[in-house]
């Protein structure tokens, strides 16, 4: 199971990590929302996992680690919080710039490389 | 437990199971999203009420005491999905989305896109 | 001897004089500037007597013991002859200033800088401190900065003294170094361990670099080669302060900073080759430039530099007596250079111009003033019965005695022959180019004799290069014996200071130098036609350019590394963070720890394969906005169920209320941003970040991976022996988050409270895109508020406020709590938003979300507050049983109203940030167009 | 201000509170009670007007109606499901409604989604029309009928309009 | 027999959770996408539940009644934001 | 007075949260009283409570009377206070500042600001790290708050990327953290500080990558290349008050450097021993360099300030790399001063755009000053500290630095690099200083702003300090050097700190 959880939570930082490397304001959130799970996930791991061992007194014969579950719910909070500023903060930027990219500015395209010997190139279609 | 409990949480589990998969065998089948919303609308409204049923019974008998809180659940449920039916159906006729071409009555779309009468005719 | 201490610091007070002063008359005003100047020259020269019998005086007290720096001074022969420089020409200076500066300056500031350099340079000369001299040092360059640049808003005077104060700057943060290490070497930053410790420096390691730092501040302070040109540009200053500063004390500072070290770093190969090829070339360079000088100034200035090498070449020879002849060249080329700076001032303030070609003949202008000019000028050429007579003949002598090349010796003495004829040529030039040669061309003004008393400082100083010249031994020959016997650290050798040595080598040498010099005068036309041949560098501009140029690149440089793009900055930090957890991970042997694991089960196989598709379809399509929102909630959600699975009920709880929140708060932006992500990544970058992510993804699987499979042995324990005994409750984790940790929760709660105040601020001004229709061209529906959503709303809003009072009232004992019931009821109000819109909630709730979240976080903090009555710390917390009638045995406990705090937190600011925004499109939507 | 603003309300949240802590005690009555009197309170002004429940047994007896056609209904539904989809006959019908309350309507269309084979899918902006989506539309007329019949009279009569 | 069950409905749920994935991936409309996460939703109550009965614990009823009610309200505001793009106006 | 050590948490975050209530949330007038008082008791009690720990030494606040480590303990200590008192005192100054209408540009100026000065004097105080984590966040959303104050566009465009970066950050802060957790089982930083020390073998190779990790966060706060970019736009485009408040904000990253490796993963953290070291050592070295760098590039004063800050970082990482008491020593007291000095020049950068015009702070051409002596005097006070020329107490760090890098093998980068910076520096000033104070064309506008007393009173108060801290550096070296004793004594600042646990 230990694997699974792993997996994922790596899997899950991987797909944080390349929205938050986009260029659009609402790409970064969505990263850093995922990330945010990933790190949820993780910080709550670090308790290790049990099953049917809640930190209810008197539920369970044994009870799971409840510092790290403390730990992630301010975790969660505050990355809730974080997450709306970072949101309207992007909408603001939006109003304020013009665009949504998190430089404020489109970056120009830059001109596609011609290459030889490329047939199906729509350049070379000219003729 | 008792055996004629176990075998009550069993059947209601097997009833919600069968309908909530059928449910969602639905979504996946069914041809258009007209017809895909009432799978889960209904299919899934009596599996779920199914399981928590089921789930009550388990827990009246765990706790000693009758357990209805599920019933909540179900209450809930019964309230909202019609809604949340009616608002994806309202989607899809915004967007308009086509219905199956053998759908009866496909013209009235129109109407209820705009939230307009039938005119009196159609209904001959 | 404490009155020592207080010694310096009399100018420094002296420097809010004539700023108070500066209301009287200009007369005042000088007389009053002088008087502590003068008080101090009285104190100072109250010891010469002492000194003169050898004895030295030393005052101290602590300071900043941690850096060395002690308030310590020290006056002895060398501190003395240089205290007298600067007070006694200081004093004249002022006398002179007092009628240079016109009308228009202001003279309180001008006599403030002026003593506030004094003080800075007294420091200096006084110091028994390393630290210290490089404190007075600093001060003498940010002084002289504001004197040069006095006239500001001229570009000459702000250049130059940029100039300046960078290569003196730059000198003296190499000083510092040299000095730092040379304490550190010593072990004590005391002057006079230092000079005992000489043989222990030279013969230290770090002697080399001591010694180049150090020299590296001497030489650029002293404008030698090739740091000499910022002395020429300094020339923008008034003319007293040239005569001041740039003649007879700050370029003499870097000569005293040798003197003054000559016992502890003297007197090795690498000194006498750094020092006497640095000054041989200084001396030879200002000479040789300073006869090409049309502005008066400039050859004034360039032969200051060539004076300057001529003293850094006796320093470092090496020979018995060089160093006596430094220091009294020191004196006399104080004594003749300031009388002729003043001299150039007076001519400058009565003719309008400094330029040597169109002064002309102005012995008829004024012949009084010329004669004084004419006498310093001699004595600046060396011709006998001038003060500068006598220490030339000292350095010629010493040339011929010295050894510090090798081989190559003889060159030294030619070459300073050489020098000499240039020196003559341009004192020369000085006189003759000025006070005859034809007449004025286009003076500005009639020119005319001076004002009395400007005249005297003039007068006293050429007096005294005559007395000097004539009587060595009377005027100046106990102090130069001080002096020297300081410089050198105890034994001074046998010299005499006579004005006729009999014909010898060295009068061979003055005599070839002064009929070279008037030759070379003579035929000095061949020589500008010469000269003109070479490409003129002004060194101002060579300087400014290089600065530019630096300046540029840094720039270029800044651009291409600061662009602006926060993809960039953010792989950066992504890179650094996984480079750095990498490099120890890879020494884990294995993966895979002892700890059993949990078997596998269709359930969580399922759920993960869920999470990782989802996750993956939130990448794939995160173009598609709606799209990736949509899988995004499926993680959300799998996240939750996750959570429950592995026994944390309440973090289920709250992930599912904060996703829920959060996806409303995605789509408000969805509306408000642009509904598609343009594809504007290159495969290149897409492959880079994927490459990145799947590293970083990688890292955190495999640690966690690791973690997991290892025991932990934590203090968690303690928790669940003390939650319901310590806390008052069951539920372990909701009892750590009021109590255990409450002072987390509370910060939590305050973050809250704090975003949303953010996130109004951000709203309150905010220009809003609405688009007219859908991300397809699609106009809006026009059923704002569907009916039945609305009606369905209005039913489920008190179930909904009952189902958060009632995870409200559990939390303690049961998963729930004040957060989870916040968002709950959050969420029923934003349900009610949704439904019915902004304005019919309005004329509805009356709640003040802001109120809501001030209070909440009040009531959390006063109830943390309560404890303090009992005499406990904050937030400790109290609970009891209790029991009614009836209801039979219930709990009341304290952390409820931390709890309510959290909850009412957490309902105000939900709702602040959502119903805000909500609020921003009511009255009427302008549908503005997208501007891409 | 009236102590129980909407008595029905204040009744379901006494009862659902009772549910949620699956406890009679007297404790929680007391809570229960404390929460029907006080949510209603607060939440009243959060409410557009509604008619009243003039005949409550008539609603109960309609709640355990629907739920029996939902049970019913469910089954159809599933029948539909699974077989193959060339039978299935979809259409739209438009169902004419004369019951007024914004309530009864609302009840209306819920109880037709969650009923017979049938999804509502828009209420004309007259509030006269019921649009619904028929799995499989056999006989038009019939289903109107049936709606009209077994559903909308029985809550006119419950809301009395 | 409960185990039985209990695993036989599990995996009954867990195809209904790919058919719903398989839902959400293929949309074709964006409102079929909404339908099959709202779809996913109550099978999520149902998994808690079995979970619950499995575990013989009834902490998570608080969870399954949560998605309940949560589920509902962003299900009505992806709507609403198909509809009329500003969910809160 | 056993609660004082929380004053500086709770005096602000209750100010704070009054201003949200009536009757102070009705008026801007009101607000500003309560920040005058709020800021200036603060001050008072930070003060009252140095004086304490001079007295009686380290004062441990358990919260929840949960002893350490189960609870979290706050430590008010001798570095600790030391930066809470600098923190207060900024705030105060800052706060005098901010009355002259600087707080209208947007609303809640004043809670905000309030919460942020708890949020800073929180993670100083704190003894525990998650609770440092949750200060960290309090500062930041503040901070972000803050940053947006004003409004225009440069604003949201810096203010969107540093929210972004430090988002990114706080994810790093909780894997690390999970990493801490998940291989010693505790949060307490003394008792990280003992039981880091047994940990062996694979245990230990984990807890370095969470350490690793929470270097990487810190160094973020604290500007550290390669995680520098954000500043100088962040600061630069900041309001001033808001400007001059966040001169702060990076020593919190550079004290969270010196807590965590000098105390937990310190001389006695076994095989996580001065783990930091060999990274701080180049990325500090290349901090210098890139901000000497962005030093000589800076086209106007407010970048120019921002790159000196990250100037100053890298001096203070040095120290840090350097693991000595002096270096911690000579790093409090640069500390303190870059702080003071960077903040006033912020405050008097705005000062000096009002009143040029267009040029701004730009250093090109502009109308003459309004104020040409006073503002010319405040600039030179500044530059001359910036630079690290005397009389100033700039050169009193620097040369502390210089002196405890002597003792390493890297002192042949330390002192050319610290020294080129400062050469830098004092080219740049002397560039901008000339050209702004002397290079004029026209009138001075009577109508644009004067600096109005409050802001001279505020700019006065903060530079005032700085010769203070040269004719009583002395006493404030002592004081440091005890501090900085105390940081890197064991026994002190971990068993000390842990009731019932003895070496
Ligand atoms: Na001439
Ligand atoms: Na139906």
């Amino acid at each position: 199971m230990e694997g699974i959880y792993a997996f994922s939570v790596g899997l899950l930082t991987a797909c944080g990590v390349f929205l938050t490397l986009r260029g659009r304001s609402f790409s970064v959130v969505v990263g850093l929302t995922l990330l945010s799970y990933a790190v949820n996930l993780f910080l709550f791991a670090s308790g290790r996992l049990k099953l049917n061992a809640a930190a209810v007194l008197g539920r369970s014969e044994q009870y799971s680690d409840p510092l790290p579950q403390a730990l992630v719910l301010t975790a969660i909070v505050i990355g809730f919080a974080m997450t709306a500023f970072v949101v309207i903060l992007a909408m603001r930027a939006r109003a304020d710039l013009g665009n949504d990219h998190v430089d404020g500015q489109v970056p120009k395209p830059k001109p596609p490389i011609l290459q030889k010997g490329n047939t199906t190139h729509k350049a070379g279609g000219g003729q | 437990m008792p055996l004629y409990l176990e075998i009550i949480i069993c059947v209601l589990l097997l009833i919600g199971g069968v309908f909530l998969l059928l449910g969602s065998y639905g979504l996946a089948r069914l041809p258009d999203i007209f017809t895909r919303l009432h799978s889960p609308t209904k299919a899934s409204t009596l599996g779920i009420t199914g399981v928590l049923l089921s789930s009550m019974v388990f827990h009246s008998y765990q706790n000693g005491s009758l357990s209805v809180n599920e019933l909540l659940i179900t209450l809930f449920l019964l309230i909202t999905a019609p809604v949340a039916a009616y608002m994806i159906a309202k989607t899809a006729i915004h967007h308009e989305t086509p219905p199956l071409d053998k759908t009866k009555n496909a013209h009235l779309v129109s109407k209820i896109r705009d939230r307009q009468a039938p005119k009196e005719n159609d209904e001959a | 001897m404490k009155s020592l201490i207080w010694l310096p610091f009399l100018p420094l007070l002296g420097t809010l004089v004539p700023l108070i002063a500066s209301r009287l008359s200009r007369t005042a005003c000088a007389f009053l500037t002088a008087a502590l100047p003068a008080l101090t020259l009285f104190l100072v020269l109250s010891h010469t007597e002492a000194i003169f019998h050898g004895e030295r005086f030393f005052a101290s007290i602590p300071w900043i013991p941690a850096i060395g720096l002690q308030l310590a001074f020290r006056l002895d022969g060398l501190s003395l002859l240089f205290s007298i420089l600067i007070l006694g020409i200081g004093l004249l200076v002022i006398l002179y200033a007092r009628y240079y500066l016109s009308a228009k300056d202001s003279i309180g500031k001008f006599y403030s800088y002026l003593i506030l350099f004094m003080f800075a340079m007294l420091g200096v000369v006084l110091s028994d401190n390393l630290i210290q001299i490089w404190f007075f040092w600093e001060l003498t360059s940010i002084s002289s900065f504001l004197l040069i640049s006095f006239w500001g808003d001229k570009t000459e005077a702000r250049k130059g003294a940029r100039m300046a104060l960078t290569v003196t700057g730059a000198g003296g943060l190499a000083l510092l170094a040299g000095l730092l290490l040379l304490g550190h070497t010593v072990g004590s930053y005391s002057l006079q361990t230092v000079l005992d410790s000489g043989d222990m420096i030279k013969a230290s390691s770090a002697y080399p670099i001591i010694l180049v730092l150090v020299l590296l501040g001497a030489f650029t302070k002293s404008a030698q080669f090739p740091f000499h040109f910022w002395l020429p540009n300094a020339m923008a200053a008034p003319t007293p302060v040239s005569a001041y500063l740039h003649s007879a004390t700050m370029v003499k500072a870097g000569i005293f900073l040798m003197a003054r070290f000559y016992p502890a770093l003297a007197d090795t190969d690498l000194w006498f080759m750094l020092v006497s090829l640095t000054g041989l070339a200084t001396f030879l360079t200002g000479a040789y430039i300073a006869l090409f000088q049309h502005d008066l100034k400039g050859l004034l200035a360039y032969s200051t530099i060539s004076h300057l090498g001529l003293i850094t070449l006796l320093l470092g020879m090496g020979t018995d007596l060089s160093a006596v002849a430094a220091l009294f060249h020191v004196m006399n080329h104080a004594i003749f250079k300031a009388s002729l700076f003043m001299a150039a001032g007076i001519i400058d303030h009565e003719s309008g111009s400094r330029d040597m070609r169109q002064l002309n003949g102005l012995w008829k202008f004024m012949p009084y003033t010329a004669t004084l000019a004419m006498v310093a000028s001699a004595s600046m050429a060396g011709v006998p019965l001038m003060n500068g007579f006598l220490s030339k003949e000292m350095f010629f002598t010493e040339t011929l005695h010295q050894a510090s090349l090798g081989s190559l010796s003889w060159m030294v003495p030619v070459l300073a022959t050489l020098g000499g004829v240039f020196s003559v040529a341009y004192s020369m030039r000085f006189i003759h180019d000025v006070f005859f040669n034809g007449d004025p061309i286009n003076l500005p003004k009639t020119p005319h004799e001076p004002p009395r008393y400007m005249r005297v400082p003039v007068e006293i100083l050429v007096a005294l290069c005559l007395l000097v010249g004539i009587f060595p031994g009377v005027i100046v020959g106990h102090l130069l014996y001080a002096a020297a016997s300081a410089t050198l650290n105890g034994s001074v050798p046998s010299y005499s200071l006579a004005i006729w040595h009999g014909v010898n080598f060295p009068l061979l040498m003055s005599i070839i130098a002064m009929c070279g010099g008037l030759i070379v005068y003579a035929n000095r036309r061949h020589l500008f036609k010469f000269q003109a041949q070479f490409p003129v560098s002004d060194p101002k501009l060579v300087f400014e350019s290089a600065v530019q140029y630096i300046t540029r690149r840094a720039s270029q440089f800044i651009t291409l590394t600061e662009n602006g793009s926060l993809q960039r900055y953010a792989f950066l930090t992504l890179l650094l963070a996984v480079v750095m957890t990498t490099i120890p991970l890879m020494r884990l042997n294995a993966t895979a720890g002892l700890r059993p694991e949990i078997p596998v089960d269709a359930l969580s196989i399922t759920a993960a394969v869920l999470l990782c598709l989802s996750g993956l379809a939130t990448v794939i399509w995160h173009r598609r906005r709606l799209l990736s929102l949509l899988t995004l909630s499926v993680v959300g959600l799998i996240v939750s169920l996750a959570f429950a699975k592995f026994s944390a009920p309440d973090l289920a709880l709250t992930q599912l209320s904060v996703e829920v929140v959060t996806v409303i708060l995605l789509i408000l932006a969805l509306f408000f941003l642009p509904q598609k992500t343009p594809k504007e990544s290159s495969p290149r970058r897409v492959v880079r970040d994927l490459g990145l992510a799947a590293f970083v993804g990688g890292t955190v699987g495999t640690i966690c991976y690791a973690l997991m499979t290892r025991p932990l042995d934590s203090i968690s324990t303690f928790f669940t022996e003390n939650s319901k005994t310590g806390g008052g409750g069951t539920n372990v984790v909701n009892v750590i988050l009021v109590d255990f940790r409450g002072f987390d929760t509370l910060g939590e709660i305050t973050v809250l409270g704090i975003a949303a105040l953010g996130i109004y601020k951000l709203i309150a001004r905010m220009r809003l895109y609405m688009p007219s229709g859908d991300y397809q061209g699609r106009p809006w529906a026009e059923d704002k508020h569907p009916m039945l959503l609305a009606v369905i709303s209005q039913s489920l809003l008190p179930l909904a406020l009952l189902v958060s009072a009632y995870i409200f009232l559990r939390g303690h004992n049961l998963p729930g709590g004040g957060f989870i019931a916040g968002l709950i009821t959050s969420v029923a109000i934003i349900q009610q938003y949704v439904a019915h819109g902004v304005e019919w909630i309005k004329t509805r709730i009356k709640l003040d979300y802001q109120i809501m979240i001030g209070s909440g976080i009040a009531i959390a903090t006063l109830s943390g507050l309560g404890s303090w009555l009992f005499n406990r710390p904050f937030l400790t917390t109290w609970f009891d049983y209790f029991s009614l009638p009836l209801i039979g045995k219930f709990e009341l406990a304290s952390a409820m109203v931390f709890d309510l705090g959290v909850y009412l937190t957490v309902v105000g600011a939900t709702m602040l940030i959502l119903a805000n925004l909500g609020k921003l499109t009511t009255s009427e939507r302008p549908t503005q167009q997208e501007h891409e | 201000m009236r102590v129980f603003p909407m008595p029905f309300h204040s009744l379901l949240l006494f009862v659902v509170w009772l549910l949620l802590n699956n406890s009679v005690s007297a404790g929680h009555i007391v809570l229960a009670a404390f929460f029907a009197i006080a949510i209603p309170l607060f939440v009243n002004g959060m409410r557009d007007e509604h008619p009243k429940i003039l005949k409550p047994w008539r609603a109960f007896r309609y709640v355990l109606m629907v739920m029996r056609d939902i049970l019913v209904a469910n089954i159809e539904v599933a029948w539909l499901i699974i077989r193959p989809i060339k039978h299935l006959e979809p259409g739209f019908v438009a169902v004419p409604i004369n019951i007024r309350s914004d309530l009864g309507i609302t009840i209306l269309a819920s109880t037709v989604s969650l009923t017979p084979g049938t999804v509502s899918a828009e209420i004309s902006k007259d509030k006269q029309w019921l649009y619904v989506h028929a799995l499989h539309l056999e006989g038009e007329a019939d289903l109107i009928h049936l709606i009209k019949t077994r559903y909308e009279a029985p809550l006119k009569e419950i809301f009395g309009c | 027999m409960l185990n039985w069950t209990l695993f036989i409905v599990a995996v009954f749920i867990c195809i209904a959770l790919f058919l719903n994935l398989w839902r959400l991936f293929k949309g074709p409309t964006i409102s079929d996408r909404i339908l099959a996460l709202d779809t996913m939703y109550i099978n999520t109550i149902a998994l808690i539940l079995m979970y619950g009965i499995y575990v013989g614990t009834s902490l998570y009823f608080e969870a399954a009644l949560l998605i309940a009610m949560l589920g509902f309200v962003s299900t009505a505001a992806l709507c609403k934001y198909l509809l009329r793009g500003d969910i809160i106006e | 007075m056993q609660h004082l050590s929380i004053f500086p948490i709770l005096i602000p975050l209750l100010c704070g949260a009054l201003m949200l209530l009536p009757p102070f949330s009705k008026t801007l007038q009101r607000q500003r009283i309560l920040s005058v008082i709020g800021t200036f008791a603060l001050l008072i009690s930070s003060a009252f409570l140095l004086h304490q720990v001079m007295m009686k030494g380290v004062h441990l606040y358990a919260l929840g009377d949960w002893q350490p480590p189960f609870g979290i303990a706050l430590v008010a200590d001798p570095v600790s206070t030391l930066l809470v008192t600098l923190a207060s005192f900024l705030g105060f100054a800052v706060m005098l500042y901010a009355l002259n209408d600087h707080d209208k540009g947007g609303a809640y100026f004043h809670p905000l600001f309030m919460f942020q000065l708890m949020g800073i004097n929180g993670a100083f105080l704190t003894g525990d790290i998650f609770n440092l984590f949750v200060f960290f966040e309090v500062l930041l959303i503040a901070s972000y708050a803050l940053l947006v104050h004003g409004g225009g566009k440069p604003r949201t465009q810096s203010a969107l990327h540093y929210v972004i970066l430090n988002l990114v950050g706080s994810s790093l802060f909780l894997f690390g953290l999970g990493i801490i957790y998940g291989t010693l089982g505790t949060l307490n930083m003394a008792d990280l500080a003992v039981k880091v020390g047994s940990l062996q073998g694979e245990n230990a190779t984990l807890a370095k990558t969470g350490a690793a990790l929470l270097l990487v966060v810190f160094g973020l706060k604290a500007a550290m290349l390669p995680m520098h970019f954000w500043l100088p736009r962040t600061y630069a485009s900041a309001t001033a008050p808001v400007a001059a408040l966040f001169a702060i904000m990076t020593k919190v990253g550079i004290y969270s450097i010196f807590r965590v490796y000098v105390v937990i993963f310190g001389d006695h953290a076994g095989e996580l021993a001065n783990i930091a070291t060999p990274w701080l050592w180049p990325l500090a070295l290349l901090t210098i360099t890139i901000g000497t760098i962005g030093v000589i590039a800076s086209p106007g004063l407010k970048t120019l300030t921002a790159n000196l800050v990250i100037v100053s970082s890298g001096s203070l990482l040095v120290c840090a790399a350097i693991h000595s008491a002096a270096a911690t020593s000579a790093a409090l007291y640069y500390l303190v001063h870059s702080t003071i000095a960077s903040s006033a020049l912020f405050l008097l950068a705005d000062v000096i755009a009002r009143q040029r015009g267009q040029a701004e702070d730009r250093f090109v051409r502009s109308r003459p000053f309004m104020q040409p002596k006073m503002i010319g005097f405040a600039f030179a006070i500044c530059a001359l500290a910036m630079i690290g020329m005397p009389p100033l107490s700039g050169f009193i760090g620097k040369i502390m630095i210089l002196q405890s890098a002597h003792t390493t093998a890297e002192s042949a980068w330390v002192w050319p690099l610290i020294l080129v910076s400062s050469l830098a520096a004092l080219v740049a000033f002397s560039r901008g200083g000339t050209t702004m104070f002397w290079r004029h064309n026209g009138n001075s506008n009577n109508d644009v702003n004067t600096a109005k007393p409050l802001e001279i009173i505020a700019i006065g108060l903060l530079l005032v300090a700085l010769p203070l801290m040269v004719v009583f550096g002395g006493d404030i070296t002592d004081y440091t050097q005890n501090a900085a004793n105390y940081l890197h004594d064991f026994n002190a600042s971990a068993y000390d700190l842990l009731p019932g646990v003895t070496s």
